[in-house]
């Protein structure tokens, strides 16, 4: 097979930015979405930490980019099969392709935050997620955010760190997006007190200490250290939460007004299917394996199959892009038998 | 409150029932405080719906209360319950129905330990033998007599001579439901509507006409606690989280309580007592409490069962302000006659709260 | 009134969003620095008067931002500033640069305002 | 010679009368006041003191040598020392010369206030009597010097740098008339002498000057104004005296007596801090000498603005800048007039009222008194050693090759010296403290205490009582077991400076041993400013509101100083300038004891 044709598997910002750099070096990237629209989870949020980057300028530039790229929105793979030197694919939109290399870059999906249902996400008015104020950022709308805020919640680990919610891994980028988060509320509501509930904070990335730092310093945050066990609604409608200040040793309640659940990051249903079509591995974190976790992230056990991205295990945004780079690179010299 | 996010949640939470062939335990605290509780849940399954439903006057006590007070050990509890079984097994019953919500607790959490631990059944089938020369099989279903009336509410709602409505405005009266801790708290999978909201009452009560009040401290215990009630000294944190129950409820002006647990139904109702000699506070209008009522009281009363029968009159707060907003007729004069109509004394009245 | 031998006692629960933050409204405008504390403990780790009164900075800081709005006098507190032999290494090792003996200082001189 | 007017009078000297009998007035006044300040004890103490004639001596010595000649002015900068002495020194020689000259011609007039100064203008005398020549001489001579002074002083204030200062005070507007006024007395008098001189004589400056004038304004018509005009600029000048900066003319005659009388300040505000605040001359000389007005923020808490704000009664200003400073002493050392900064802070803190006060009787000493027992010699390390464990491990270390029996005595556990409680001014609680170590140190038999820590040293020596035991800096002690052979000290080829600790130099007035040590041990070089003028670390104790990104700067500026003596490495004896200078330093930090220990074989 002389193609020089890529199938990227995601929309999101991984599989763009692979694509991009698969393009200038010479490769024919074809992207699969099965979603209406390119750029994933990101296309969605409102700003990006640490630099506070639109969102939604970023996966605009990113689309400029890809002028001239085969896009297939509302398509999945319906099948795929290895051939000798590559894989015949066929898409859910009746296409069928050859391709030499596979890329997969199907991302993660938000926690149901409804599964944690001490929370009452979906029960009760005032409970709202992470990806939910996004929303309500970019567009205003969201009936569960009044007007007049006095007490806001976040709490941290919502279906992360948790053998309970099935999900015992850490989801990284919560506790900095709850800290984004909280300063953006502050500054949207300067009169309001805001409560971040948090088992450990983890904040690794270049700059994430200071946005901590600022939060307490400038906004006032305040920090408590404990998981919140349970939430009830009031007679107006307001939460009630239960935590345990475990820095105070004491049992703490708070009516808040809003609560907000940093939902984490968990491997994307369909991925576990599409690992079986080519025989990849899923790890035992749900996420697919890589063939090591250190210097061959991007490579699967299978030759030809690429991966990139929150497919792999949770991701912020520039890791997930250095990713896809990376990965365009493997696949390139792939292609060129230079493995 | 968003009720659909509700029933999603209780969708994913709904248990198989047999609705035939029980056999039934009763309950050591209740045969004692409301006797007639179970006697009207014998009746109504027996007689109004007419099932099949057998009871050993061999059965002991499941060892569940001296379990929870630290005074046995498991492995005690469980030859108890291996007993149990057998007796089920010699009646040739395959489904067990508990009156009991920590007898309940107890079966489930034993027969889920030996889910887990095999080896452990083993040595309770050898000890039980050993011991009594019998044997046994597991149930097959497990289940809490509240179960039974949730499956059977809408039959019961069907055959309903009052409905839990006010009849003097045509409102629903607000009924607060209270699930004893050892239902679904352990198993939320065994539970109906699961552990944080669960369905078994509210069900019933939904069915029934009445409104369902979701209040904060909805989740909490009742205050009994084993431990906490049975050593004096340890009381007041039993009464204390009782009041804080109350407290909470109190904005949204309950009609009634309705409970599926021994403990529960007795100390939410003689606490209103204590609380007011030791507060002067009251929670019902007019200086009147709470009313509290087991599943089947109400089911009685739903019924039409007369309310002296149900056992009404032994409850510490007056039910009778209740009976009068459901429109159920009754004798106040009745009240504490005894079998043979013959007159018992009446009780001596709180200082505070308002009782007949 | 009948005295059953046992009685009602309040919930030890801090309501966070009823908390009087009235002194600790006043150290943070004497010591802004209060706030970005993040309770790491190296304070109460090398206070000197630690071993002799369970003095800890951390602890205070926290007990000003939950202590109950009912809860008289902040006994524990005043006890812990009473130890402060404000020797300065707890600002020595703040990884957070907070002026810790600056802190407890004006807090002392809060409570005297508060009087 | 004769009298020009037989009255002897002229409404032009009203001006200068005025301001003569008001300052005269308000400085009896304030004497009374302050005596009345004083406590019965130090009151008692500073009359006694008067009539002992070796302290009046010294008084009157001292009030020459500092108010007049500025002696020690001139040692630190000779255009400041001359601008100043010759300004003082001058006008003081001028009103001498006029009082003799009143009591050579006109002996009955000697009681008029005016008449010494004026007296050219009421006397008509001739230079060509050899008394009137030399008098005119002389006071020609003393003119022209002020006049040289405050040439140098208008210099002064339009490029201060000249003068070597960096940085000066800016005068409030009071400060500014008494400036201006102070500046303008002596031209006036130079004008008025001279439009006189040709009837009441002259010599070498004011005869020329007469003879100029009179080419161009042929009559006497301005001699009148130029008095008035004179005495108008004294009027003036007298007037504002006491609310400028200039009181240190009178107050600083009032400190002299009452220091050498051994009084402390007592009071915050009243007594001896009073009279050194209004001794303070407001050179500025204290703002560069600041190791905070390295940050141009910090200018105005520098001890000179301390002063102002004290005189003004600004209270929120005085509790700032009171509780910034870091106590170095560096602003007291190069103090012209010795007003204790440092200890007027104290003082200031002292005087606030706090809700809570520490109590520490609650501690049992019972297993610090057993850990200190089992030896003669015991090793106090202090607090802040325990964050630097390389000192009490060099300390150790060097203990044992001198075969030195001793005990650590708060290895494991120790209380604080009270000397930081002291500097925040909770000087009961700190004598709280005391005590509990008192009780410990003496209850263990011990006959000498052995301190690594400065801060401890200070407060040790200062505040301690300790019968029976010798308290001792391991500077000296570790000087001694060197002298007697018991420690060997081989030199190497590190060359170290060594930075003085503010509590061991300018605090204790240990600058030698350390020096000679590590003389001893290593090479040793000197930073620009170093001894009593040596640079604050930047992490004292004593700053109570510095936080810490606010002294970094602080440090980098000592540190800039220390670099400049091009050593390889710097050495210290404190524990706390080790972790500060460690923090920032490009070269290795090393404590007395390490740099000691590193070259000791035992």
């Amino acid at each position: 097979m002389d193609s020089q044709t890529v199938l990227i598997i995601g929309g999101g910002v991984a599989g763009m930015e692979a694509a991009r750099q698969l393009r200038l070096l010479g490769c024919e990237p074809v992207i699969v979405e099965k979603s209406d629209h390119l750029g994933g989870h990101v296309a969605g949020w409102h700003k990006l930490f640490p630099d506070m980057l639109s969102a939604s300028s970023l996966i605009e530039r990113m689309s400029e980019s890809l002028d001239g790229i085969t896009v297939y929105l509302k398509t999945q793979v319906a099948s795929m099969n290895r051939l000798k030197d590559g894989f015949s694919v066929m898409l859910t939109n009746g296409t069928g392709l050859l391709c030499r290399a596979v890329l997969i870059a199907s991302g993660f999906r938000l926690f149901e935050a409804s599964r944690k249902e001490e929370y009452g996400y979906g029960v009760y008015d005032r409970v709202i997620t992470n990806s939910d104020l996004e929303y309500w950022f970019n567009t205003g709308e969201d009936d569960r955010i009044p007007d007049n805020l006095s007490n806001i919640a976040f709490v941290h680990c919502v279906g992360s760190r948790d053998l309970k919610a099935g999900n015992p891994q850490c989801s990284k980028v919560c506790c900095m997006t709850a800290v984004k988060q909280a300063i953006e509320m502050k500054e949207r509501f300067p009169d309001a007190e805001i409560w971040c509930f948090y088992m450990d904070l983890r904040l690794f990335g270049k700059k994430y200490e200071d946005f901590y730092i600022n939060a307490q310093r400038d906004y006032g945050v305040h920090f408590v250290r404990g998981r919140v066990s349970e939430v009830s609604e009031d007679i107006d409608g307001r939460v009630i939460l239960k935590a345990e200040d475990t820095l105070a040793g004491r049992q703490v309640k708070l009516k808040a007004d809003l609560l907000v659940l940093m939902a984490g990051m968990l491997c994307n249903e369909d991925t576990a299917g599409l690992a079986s079509m080519v025989r990849a591995e899923v790890d035992s974190d749900g996420f697919l394996r890589s063939r090591d976790n250190i210097f061959r992230i991007n490579e699967s056990s299978r030759p030809g199959i690429f991966f990139a991205g929150a497919c792999t295990g949770t991701k912020t945004v520039p890791e997930t892009v250095a990713e896809a780079r990376a990965a365009a690179l493997d696949i390139r010299n792939y292609l060129n038998g230079n493995d | 409150m968003i009720y659909q996010g509700k029933q999603k949640i209780w969708s994913d939470y709904q248990k198989e029932i047999p609705s035939d062939g029980w056999f039934y335990v009763r309950s050591c605290i209740r045969q004692s405080f409301f006797p007639a509780s179970e006697k009207y849940f014998l009746a109504i399954c027996r007689d109004l719906l007419g099932k099949d439903i057998y009871e050993s006057e061999h059965h002991t006590t499941c060892g569940g209360i001296a379990y929870h007070c630290d005074t046995i050990p498991q492995e005690t509890a469980m030859t108890i319950v291996a007993r149990q079984f057998a007796l089920m097994t010699e009646a040739g019953y395959k489904n067990l129905v508990t009156s009991c919500i920590t007898s309940f607790g107890n079966y489930t959490e034993i027969l889920e330990t030996w889910r887990e631990f095999p080896e452990l059944e083993a040595r309770i089938r050898e000890n039980l033998w050993k011991a009594t020369r019998r044997e046994f099989e597991k149930p097959e279903y497990v289940a809490h007599a509240s179960d039974l009336v949730y499956k059977f509410r809408n039959e019961i709602a069907e055959r309903a001579k009052y409905r839990l409505v006010d009849v003097r405005t045509g409102k629903p009266l607000k009924i607060v439901e209270h699930i004893g801790c050892h239902y679904s708290k352990m198993f939320p999978h065994k539970g109906i509507g699961g552990a944080e909201y669960p369905c078994v009452l509210s069900g019933m009560v939904d069915s029934w006409g009445g409104e369902v009040i979701d209040y904060p401290e909805r989740r909490h215990c009742c205050g009994f606690g084993f431990r906490q009630y049975m050593v004096k000294a340890n009381r007041g944190y039993s009464v204390s989280n009782t009041y804080k129950k109350f407290e909470s409820m109190e904005p949204y002006h309950p009609d009634a309580i309705i409970t599926n647990c021994p403990g529960c139904p007795y100390f939410l109702d003689r606490w209103q007592y204590v609380i007011s000699e030791q507060t002067g506070k009251t929670y019902g209008q007019n200086g009147f409490g709470i009313p509290v009522f087991t599943y089947e009281e109400l089911a009685g009363l739903v019924l039409g069962y007369d309310p002296w029968d149900l056992g009404l009159q032994i409850h510490q707060v007056a039910v009778e302000p209740l009976l009068d907003k459901m429109g159920v007729e009754y004798d106040p004069d009745a009240k504490y006659l005894g079998i043979n109509k013959e007159k018992l004394m009446k009780p001596a009245l709180p200082s505070c709260l308002k009782c007949f | 009134m009948i005295d059953f031998g046992f009685g009602l006692s309040r919930s030890s629960a801090v309501r966070l969003d009823e908390v009087d933050l009235t002194l600790y409204r006043k150290l943070e405008k004497l010591e802004p620095g209060v706030r970005t504390c993040m309770s790491c403990g190296s304070c109460t780790a090398t206070c000197t008067a630690g071993p002799w009164s369970g003095m800890s900075v951390r602890k205070v800081i926290l007990d000003l931002q939950r202590e109950r709005a009912s809860a008289e006098g902040h006994g524990e507190v005043r006890k812990m500033l009473s130890a402060c032999m404000l020797c300065g290494k707890c600002s020595m090792v703040c990884p957070r640069g907070i002026n810790t003996r600056h802190l407890i200082l004006s807090l002392c001189r809060i409570y005297e305002e508060k009087k | 010679m004769r009298e020009r007017f037989a009255t002897g009078f002229d409404p032009f000297v009203l001006p200068f009368l005025v301001g003569m009998i008001f300052v005269l007035g308000y400085c009896a006044y304030g004497i009374f006041r302050i005596l009345f300040q004083l406590s019965r004890q130090d009151r008692r103490k500073f009359l006694l003191s008067l009539i002992t004639p070796s302290t009046a001596l010294k008084n009157i010595w001292d009030i020459f040598a500092n108010c007049l000649l500025h002696v020690k002015l001139w040692k630190r900068n000779r255009m400041l020392g001359f601008m100043h002495s010759s300004i003082a020194f001058g006008w003081f020689m001028i009103i001498l010369l006029g009082h003799i000259e009143v009591m050579v011609y006109c002996p009955e007039r000697v009681r008029l206030l005016y008449y010494p100064i004026f007296f050219n203008y009421f006397v008509a005398e001739n230079e060509s009597t050899i008394g009137g020549a030399v008098l005119f001489f002389l006071m020609d001579f003393f003119l022209l010097l002020i006049l040289t002074g405050i040439a140098l002083a208008m210099i002064k204030r339009v490029r201060s740098r000249i003068f070597g200062m960096r940085r000066t005070t800016r005068p409030s507007a009071l400060d500014r008339v008494g400036l201006y006024s102070l500046w303008a007395i002596f031209p006036l008098r130079l004008l008025a002498e001279s439009f006189t001189a040709h009837i009441s004589g002259g010599s070498f400056l004011t005869i020329p000057a007469n003879w100029v004038f009179r080419q161009f304004l042929g009559n006497d018509l301005n001699m009148l104004p130029t008095w008035w005009a004179y005495s108008i600029a004294l009027g003036v000048f007298m007037c504002v005296l006491p609310f400028t900066r200039y009181m240190h003319i009178p107050a600083e005659m009032m400190l002299i007596p009452m220091r050498n009388a051994g009084l402390k300040i007592r009071h915050p505000r009243k007594g001896f801090a009073k009279v050194e605040v209004l001794s303070c001359p407001g050179c500025g000389v204290c703002i560069d000498a600041c190791p905070m007005s390295v940050k141009k923020v910090n200018i105005k808490d520098c001890t000179v603005y301390l002063n102002r704000q004290i005189r003004r009664g600004n209270e929120k200003r005085i509790e700032e800048i009171s509780d910034k400073c870091l106590l170095c002493g560096k602003c007291e050392a190069v103090c012209q007039v010795g007003v204790e900064g440092p200890k007027l802070r104290i003082a200031q803190r002292a005087s606030r009222r706090y809700g809570l006060t520490p109590d520490y009787s609650g501690i049992d000493v019972a297993p610090l008194v057993a850990a200190a027992k089992g030896s003669k010699v015991l090793y106090f390390s202090g607090c802040m050693t325990r964050l630097t464990p390389s000192i009490g491990k060099a300390v150790t270390s060097l203990m044992h090759k001198a075969g030195v029996d001793f005990v650590w005595m708060d290895r494991d556990e120790g209380l604080c010296c009270g000397r930081p409680l002291l500097t925040a001014g909770r000087i009961d609680a700190a004598i709280g403290l005391i005590h509990k170590n008192e009780e410990i140190i003496l209850s263990s038999g011990a006959d000498t205490l052995v301190l690594s820590c400065p801060i401890c040293y200070k407060i040790f020596t200062e505040r301690y009582s300790l019968p029976g035991v010798r308290v001792v800096n391991y500077t000296d002690y570790f000087s001694e077991l060197v002298e007697h052979g018991r420690l060997h000290l081989t030199k190497g080829d590190v060359c170290y400076v060594y930075h003085d600790p503010c509590e061991l130099g300018r605090g204790c007035g240990i600058y030698d041993s350390p020096r000679k040590l590590i003389g001893q041990a290593a090479g040793i070089a000197e930073a620009p400013k170093t001894r009593e003028e040596s640079i604050c670390c930047g992490g004292s104790l004593g700053s109570l509101t510095l936080d810490f990104s606010q002294r970094e700067a602080m440090t980098r500026n000592a540190l800039k100083n220390l670099y400049e003596s091009r050593a390889d490495a710097i050495a210290t004896a404190c524990p706390l300038c080790l972790t500060t200078f460690s923090r920032y330093s490009e070269r290795p930090v090393r404590d007395l004891a390490e740099v000691l220990d590193a070259s000791c074989s035992g």
